[in-house]
């Protein structure tokens, strides 16, 4: 696979289609606004997604306040805190891991890495983007209808999420549904050019199993969500149906603050399952694309070639397939058929062993690498640590009876903010690091860079690690205040006071990293091709950063993205697309 | 193989085989109408329902869309993902009952406790 | 063989390694599969999910109620003078369905031959049968709603989740029938002016586009009345 | 070299954090010692591999740091280490997950012995019945409740009319009695769950769900409730207190029963005149299959 013989050469196969015609922008609209090209749309993505996702810190920062400091904050009343915690979850979430990491790096990466010119439906592509931002105005506006945004939870669990005892189950809750239907119509528009433009319009000689890790992250979860999306779909719409027809598909019979109301006969353990089916194929959506992006971070930045790659590639296909059938692990004790929890745990554990092997993998990169402390690897760094950390106390969770004690506590806000606010973050971050340079063609600044990144990442640890020993003393999550117990200890606030001023200082010290980002965009070190020295074809254009179109001649591939510290040749990396005939041997061409 | 065939690409097959296809809709959709016509119960209409459901599915797929003569790689592509679905609607079964058993006990009152 | 552009296309192997090969090769997974056509069977079977999962939410109501279940049989009779004729309706919109399949696949390969007029007259015979069937279903929601009182949250013969599911999945379903015959007319329009003959671009999209939309079309004909198959099976039968 | 350094600490900085924090799990009070040993086991198996792992790192990211015109090694794939490293692991994880699976079995077999009492969950208190002498709790549905009969026990089941009911969020219970409790939720779904005894269930409308366990430690003990339920979920409390068996039964013995609360309710019963369900608007139920 890796040092392709000369032989090779003749096997590579001629073009399968005509090259594609490209749509030309004629104003600056269609250009700039209305645009379908994919690397723009993925901008405006990112764009609107962080932007979103700085309304979930700010929410964050208010749930803090509530819990570092219960009497003091008395503007936050029980409600404000329960819609906080339910929106603040849903942006975090769909709103802006998932469109960050398929609509933004998706889309700017996607077509590159597999040597296409766009995306295969460039006019589906752009609606894709404009029904996403509808939901994402939908929601903002969720705030400001009578009764304020729902809160019910990012779960939504019926019957309560429409129960008047709820925030938001006015009016709230229906804008929610709506946008969160809004958002699967927009990203099944957009999966769909993902998906067929990674199986269906890959350059010559770009093989499946040539493919760069970040594309098989965000080519599975892409698929992961379009199989786990139906299912949140058809759950909101009935609850919609519950909501606004009373019909009774997740209601049953049951007394809403001493009023008997109309319902009857309905699962509200429906619910649940339907959520999960699509809710833990979802934590994966968010999680693939980080691995594999983190796999060509750490890569890259070693200067080594990813360990096992066809494990790594088999383990992304496995985990997906898996993530299907471990949901209810969220319900051991939700009342469920009692037997189940046999074949949830068994399952959930087994998805341990192909997300081990990628840890392993990733380590063994570095092992014998030649590594560079640049600022991706760093984050990349910091990532194994905390996805490590988060992973092995999913495995707690993961085992039915452990889960017992443990579940609906602050454990499990530690064990998924570890392994899913703090460690796809980071790659997040690592990823704008490692691209900001193709996209703007400058570099971003070391020394704010490695500011951000140190407070970052010690912060973030810093925030949820203790969290986990305030779940073993029994802290449930979801609360607005402890209140009294007789066995908690008054130390447990101060440690809660202590997380709450953690979280605000790393809060405030993103500001850094967006000073970064717009003082680099005209001030930063001029990038030049291939800054990082890396294999990949999106490094290989013409033009940095690369026009409409990509490429100027659609590139061959000879080999995997991988050739770092190919013995014998000159440069210690190879380029995907130079012929094994080109390599530079210091014994002069071949 | 011809050269043009990387521009059509698409599937030409002679009339006969759908109009065949068609009329054996025709029958099974008539035959598991009559099922419910002759008043069948139980098990022998459960079965007959998927027996005919099936086939009426399969010819549809298999023929009018093409699946036949697609590659196989398409075939198992579509087709494997459904294996999770058949698992959810295995265990929702189980679910189900599960709620109509403890519903039948601490409602109704039927069976001990 | 050489770099050359013309699209020469080795013979391929078929069964198992062909799987293997095809997954393996570059450029297409799937091999002579255009994008469009690969788009709408990847779509398919995203909807695939979804109408199952509003079916299997279906049996999992249906099996956890303890209130009995109606009897779709006598609900959806008719009676034409004499004796009520159970199911009648749903049988004939069955047969309906499955007539504009056969129009469809007829329709789909006058479009590989390019033969612009029969197309376009079998795309348009197909949307009638397509309308029809949303006509008929409309009767059908009609009846239900205004003579046996069925509503969405309640309905006179027994556990409440029957009219919920009915109205809908055969909503849902209604739903794609009438999207499915708007675009069926779109595209018999496109194909009776000659559009594919000559290339002409899409409104929208700026592209040109050919006859392998009439098959892509013709994918998700099928699905709609495969679809139907399931629930006339689960629902109505069942 | 701050990297290797900074990593190495924030590994070794996780153990002594988890040995010298003051916060760990409460003292137990039930016969649930097993999921605790289940989750001490878990530690040892998991944190071995988190120390390891960052251990790996911080060493690698130390003996190969960058190096100018040095070349990493080149060694696409080892299929023997690979090996080793699925079967170590599958054996880490079946270690952890057999007795786990273990312990589930016994946390949902029910011992015959078991006595059984209902918990009721209503926004945002918890309510208790107890079944009178026959040993039987009567039926009940969300149809029945009104303002004589908060817990919705069928009138017309007999066994439901010696049955005790406690109003007021303090249930007691025997030391060393196996028990079963029913769990039952009249609006929206809530979640029982006392920390000392290591189990906690959710109450789901229209069903319902238990859990057994049994108390091994006077005292009294808190109920919290573990599912988001509405603006109220943070305040829902009770108490379960823990008797000896004599004073569990003299405090038993104090409870009224249904017929009795019936009865009181009969003699001022024009209070109650805002009955919010009349018994015409919603037909009996039956089976259906
Ligand atoms: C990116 C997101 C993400 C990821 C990747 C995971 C990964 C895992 N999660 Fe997590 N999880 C969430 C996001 C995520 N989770 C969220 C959001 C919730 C809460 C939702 C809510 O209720 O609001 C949740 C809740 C949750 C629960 C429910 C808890 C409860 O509510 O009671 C469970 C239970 O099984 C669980 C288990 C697991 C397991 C076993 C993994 C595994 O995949 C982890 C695998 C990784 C490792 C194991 C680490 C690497 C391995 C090694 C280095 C070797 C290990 C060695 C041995 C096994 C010997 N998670
Ligand atoms: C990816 C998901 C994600 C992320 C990043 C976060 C980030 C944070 N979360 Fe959140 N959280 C959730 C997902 C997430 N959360 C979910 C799903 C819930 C459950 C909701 C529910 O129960 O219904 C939850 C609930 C939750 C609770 C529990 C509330 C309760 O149960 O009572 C708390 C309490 O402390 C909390 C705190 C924080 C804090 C302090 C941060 C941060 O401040 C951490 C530090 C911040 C950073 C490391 C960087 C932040 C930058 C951005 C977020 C945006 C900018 C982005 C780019 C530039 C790329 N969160
Ligand atoms: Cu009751 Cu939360
Ligand atoms: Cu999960």
């Amino acid at each position: 696979m890796a040092y392709v013989a000369p032989a090779e050469v003749e096997q590579i196969p001629p073009a399968e289609v005509e090259d594609v015609e490209l749509y030309h922008a004629k104003s600056w609209v269609t250009k700039y606004v209305f645009s379908q090209d994919a690397k723009v749309i993925a901008i405006q993505y990112s764009a609107t997604a962080i932007a979103i996702g700085l309304v979930g810190l700010v929410l964050s920062w208010l749930m803090r306040l509530q819990l570092g400091f219960p009497e003091l904050f008395d503007f936050i009343e029980p409600s404000d805190y329960y819609q906080f915690i339910t929106v603040h979850g849903m942006i975090m979430v769909i709103y802006l891991l998932t469109a960050l990491f398929l609509g933004g790096f998706g889309n700017y990466l996607i077509p590159l890495m597999v040597g296409a010119r766009d995306m295969v439906f460039p006019y589906v592509n752009m609606v894709s983007y404009w029904v996403y931002l509808g939901a994402v105005i939908l929601l903002i506006v969720s705030f400001f209808v009578p009764g304020g945004a729902t809160g019910a939870g990012w779960t939504l669990y019926p019957p309560q999420a429409i129960l008047s005892g709820t925030p938001g189950s006015e009016g709230g809750i229906i804008l929610m549904l709506v946008s969160l239907a809004l958002f699967i119509i927009g990203f099944t528009m957009g999966g769909l050019n993902y998906v067929v433009t990674v199986l269906q319009a890959r350059t010559r000689g770009m093989t499946l199993m040539r493919l760069p890790l970040t594309i098989w992250g965000i080519f599975t979860a892409t698929v992961l969500a379009l199989l786990a999306f139906p299912a949140l779909l058809v759950g909101a719409v009935m609850m919609t149906f519950d909501k606004l027809l009373g019909t009774s598909f997740f209601m049953p019979a049951l007394v809403e603050m001493g009023v008997y109301l109309d319902y009857g006969g309905g699962s509200p353990l429906l619910f649940q399952h339907l959520f999960w089916f699509f809710g833990h194929p979802e934590v994966y959506i968010v999680a693939l694309p980080a691995f594999g992006i983190v796999s060509d971070l750490i890569s890259v930045h070693a200067r080594r070639h990813i360990f096992g790659y066809r494990m790594m590639v088999w383990a992304i296909v496995g985990i997906g397939a898996l993530s299907f059938v471990v949901w209810a692990h969220h319900m051991y004790v939700s009342g469920m058929n009692p037997w189940f929890g046999f074949f949830f745990a068994t399952t959930t554990l087994i998805i341990a062993v192909p997300t081990a092997l990628k840890v392993y993998n990733w380590t063994l990169t570095l092992w014998k690498g030649n590594i560079r402390f640049t600022l991706p690897m760093l984050f990349a760094l910091a990532f194994i640590v905390t996805f490590v950390n988060g992973g092995i106390t999913g495995l707690f969770l993961g085992n039915v009876v452990v889960d017992v004690p443990l579940s609906d506590t602050m454990f499990v806000v530690a064990h998924f903010h570890m392994v899913m606010g703090v460690a796809p973050l980071l790659v997040v971050f690592g990823g704008i690091y490692h691209w900001f340079p193709l996209i703007t063609g400058r570099m971003l600044h070391e020394g704010m860079g490695q500011f951000h990144f140190w407070v970052t990442f010690i912060g973030a640890y810093t925030i949820f690690l203790p969290l986990h020993y305030l779940g073993f003393l029994g802290v449930p999550r979801r609360y607005f205040e402890m209140g009294e117990t007789n066995f908690i200890p008054e130390s447990a606030q101060d440690l809660n006071a202590f997380v709450t001023v953690v979280a605000l200082t790393v809060g405030v010290a993103q500001i850094v990293f967006f000073i970064n980002l717009f003082w680099s965009l005209k001030n930063g070190k001029l990038a030049g091709h291939n800054p990082w020295k890396a294999c990949s074809l999106e490094w290989r254009t013409a033009h940095v950063p690369p026009r409409h179109g990509n490429f100027d001649d659609l590139p061959v591939v000879y080999r995997w993205a991988y050739d770092y510290g190919v013995p014998g040749a000159d440069e210690d990396f190879i380029p995907q697309d130079v012929p094994p005939d080109r390599v530079s041997t210091g014994k002069g061409e071949v | 193989m011809a050269h043009a065939e990387a521009h059509v690409e698409g599937q030409q097959h002679p009339l006969g085989i759908y109009f065949k296809i068609w009329a054996l809709l025709f029958v099974l959709s008539t035959l598991s109408y009559l099922v419910d016509y002759y008043n069948f119960e139980g098990y022998l209409r459960w079965t007959l329902i998927l027996l005919f459901m099936f086939m009426k599915a399969g010819l549809i797929i298999s023929v009018f869309m093409h699946m036949l003569w697609e590659r196989l790689a398409l075939v198992y592509a579509i087709a494997l993902p459904t294996i999770a679905l058949m698992v959810f609607v295995f265990l929702m079964t189980n679910e189900a009952d599960n709620t109509f058993l403890l519903r039948g006990i601490y409602f109704l009152g039927l069976g001990g406790s | 063989m050489t770099d050359s552009n013309t699209g020469q296309v080795a013979a391929r192997t078929e069964g198992m390694p062909g799987i293997v090969s095809d997954w393996s090769s570059d450029q297409r997974a799937f091999k002579n599969v255009p994008w469009g056509k690969a788009m709408m069977w990847i779509f398919l079977l995203s909807d695939t999910f979804i109408f199952s999962i509003f079916l299997l939410s279906y049996m999992t109501v249906r099996m956890s109620t303890t209130i009995p279940w109606p009897y779709p049989s006598d609900i959806f009779a008719l009676s034409f003078g004499g004796e009520p004729i159970p199911l009648i309706l749903i049988a004939i919109m069955t047969f309906i369905l499955i007539t504009s399949s056969g129009t469809m696949v007829l329709a789909v390969n006058y479009g590989y031959r390019k033969d612009r007029v029969k197309t376009a007259i079998l795309l348009l015979i197909t949307a009638a049968f397509g309308a029809t069937f949303v006509g008929m279903q409309a009767f059908e929601w009609t009846k239900l709603i205004v003579e046996e009182g069925v509503r969405p949250w309640t309905n006179p013969f027994g556990a409440p989740q029957f009219g919920s599911v009915f109205f809908m999945i055969t909503g849902f379903h209604g739903f794609h029938v009438s999207v499915g015959v708007l675009f069926l007319i779109i595209i018999a329009r496109k194909v009776w002016r000659g559009d594919y003959d000559v290339g002409r671009r899409g409104f929208f999209t700026s592209r040109k586009g050919n006859y392998e939309i009439v098959e892509t079309m013709g994918l998700y004909w099928h699905f709609v009345d495969l679809v139907w198959v399931f629930i006339f099976a689960f629902f109505y039968l069942w | 070299m701050l990297v290797p350094i900074m990593l190495l600490l924030v590994g070794l900085g996780t153990v002594v954090f988890h040995f010298v924090s003051p916060w760990w799990w409460t003292p137990i009070a039930s016969n649930w010692g097993y999921i605790d040993d289940t989750i001490i086991l878990t530690f040892w198996v998991t944190g071995v591999v988190f120390v390891g792992v960052v251990l790996f790192i911080a060493w690698c990211t130390y003996r190969y740091r960058y190096q100018k015109g040095k070349k990493a090694d080149y060694e696409p794939e080892n299929a023997k280490l690979e090996w080793w490293l699925t079967i170590l692991t599958t054996i880490g994880v079946a270690a952890m997950l057999a007795p786990g699976l273990w312990v589930w079995n016994d946390f949902v077999t029910v011992p015959e012995d078991a006595a059984e009492f209902e918990v009721v969950a209503k926004q945002w208190e918890w309510t208790y019945r107890f079944p009178g002498k026959d040993g039987k709790l009567g039926t009940t549905d969300a149809k029945y409740i009104n303002d004589d009969n908060p817990f919705g026990i069928n009138p017309k089941d007999k066994n439901g009319r010696d049955d005790i009911l406690i109003d007021d969020g303090e249930v007691h219970l025997p030391i060393n009695q196996p028990v079963k409790v029913l769990l039952r939720s009249i609006d929206v779904l809530h979640d029982f769950g006392i920390v000392q005894f290591r189990a906690k269930m959710d109450m789901v409308p229209g069903t319902v769900t238990s859990f057994w366990f049994t108390p091994t430690r006077i005292g009294e003990f808190d109920v919290l409730c573990f599912e988001l339920c509405g603006v109220g979920h943070y305040a829902m409390r009770g108490m379960v207190v823990v008797d000896s068996v004599s004073d569990f039964q003299a405090w038993l013995d104090e409870q009224p029963t249904f017929a009795q609360s019936l009865a009181e309710a009969e003699s001022d019963s024009d209070k109650s005149s805002n009955r919010v369900f009349s018994e015409a608007s919603s037909p009996d139920r039956e089976i259906a299959r």
